[in-house]
């Protein structure tokens, strides 16, 4: 029996994330597991200083890739909600640029499709990253 | 003719010069086409490995191109 | 070369989890995720109603056990920082019952770190969940 | 006579009707002869599986216990 569930959230936003919040936007009452990841701009990547990073996205596409990817995840993992949002435009050092989160009856399911969701959304998902430097910026292609 | 627009983003949008063109394409173009085509109006392109989608969905290559479809020309995504 | 670094935290607390402060309290400079499971009362466990939860913990030993999780996560997993909180008392549906925040360099570490500390954390910490149905309460022991 | 705390938590303590108690026990008893007393002292606690803690550690069973110590007797948690 699969039961539709419309408390899936996919959002890309410019404003700053609120991780705690958008986690706990939907608590189903037949789970007892919320999986967040955060990721976020870290200071040193291949020992060169970041100063910032500009995220830019192809935003309709995005969010179509982003729905297919949970609808993947529930076919795919015993899961009941997902929340994908995604932050557009310049992010300071220490700033989240995504936030995953998974509910689930059992913590399992959780960790596992979070992994996934976030694996899969690095290589799917329309969105770019430009690294900028001291010295100069690069836009950031992926490996596939 | 058929018209289109074409959009750019990061990487592609720096080396075209701009966010989105207007392309017109002989009827029934394919995807593989239309691309072929851009990369040589811009060929600085030709510096990328290219993703190519047509009205939002990656495009395999085969797709007939209709008018007023929206394609877009990026380089492998690195969100996250 | 084994750095100390002081910036875990452990916390047994009374009062309501901020999930988000919680896994945001460390923003390693170093790192690009976090990983964070929130464990919530849930309503139904197998079939029955819960009506809410009573957490107690023998404090002190609680507290040094986690210490030692935190301590045992750093030698298996490349992992910079590990936050463990847990509340006490009575709790309602819905509600945060544990935090376990990890950030690492990579997400995989800190998706393995998160995952294992919860399951350890859950055989080896002296803390007890008391359930309260509409027709009675029972005590919950562990499996080992 | 070495005179220690027992603890008591959740279940244990339900079945104790008390959270601690004051206990004697011989020189130089160990652990699982402190732990045989208790439950001797409350036959309830026979109806659970034990687990067992000296000084906010686990016991193996072969610890000695020392005047002053902080015992604490309880079932497998239930946390998280």
């Amino acid at each position: 029996m699969t039961e539709e569930i419309r408390d899936d959230f996919y959002e890309i936003t410019a404003a700053p994330l609120d991780v705690g919040a958008i986690a706990r936007r939907v608590v189903p009452a037949s789970c007892g597991a919320i999986v967040t990841l955060d990721g976020f701009v870290r200071q040193f990547t291949r020992g060169r200083e970041t100063e910032y990073l500009v995220y830019e996205a192809y935003e309709p596409m995005a969010l179509k890739e982003m729905e297919k990817l949970g609808a993947a995840a529930r076919e795919r993992f015993a899961i009941e909600c997902v929340t994908i949002v995604h932050r557009t435009g310049r992010l300071e050092i220490g700033e989240t640029s995504v936030v995953i989160a998974v509910a689930a009856p059992h913590r399992r399911a959780a960790f596992e499709a979070c992994e996934w969701l976030i694996k899969e959304l690095k290589s799917t998902v329309p969105i770019w990253k430009k690294e900028v430097y001291a010295d100069g910026e690069t836009w950031i292609e992926g490996a596939n | 003719m058929t018209k289109v627009s074409v959009l750019f983003f990061g990487a592609t949008a720096d080396e075209v010069g701009d966010r989105e063109v207007d392309l017109e394409l002989p009827e029934n173009s394919r995807a593989e086409d239309a691309l072929a085509r851009i990369v040589e109006r811009f060929p600085r392109l030709a510096a990328h490995k290219l993703l190519f989608a047509v009205n939002q969905e990656y495009a395999s290559g085969a797709e007939i191109i209709g008018d007023g479809d929206e394609l877009a020309v990026f380089t492998a995504v690195s969100g996250g």
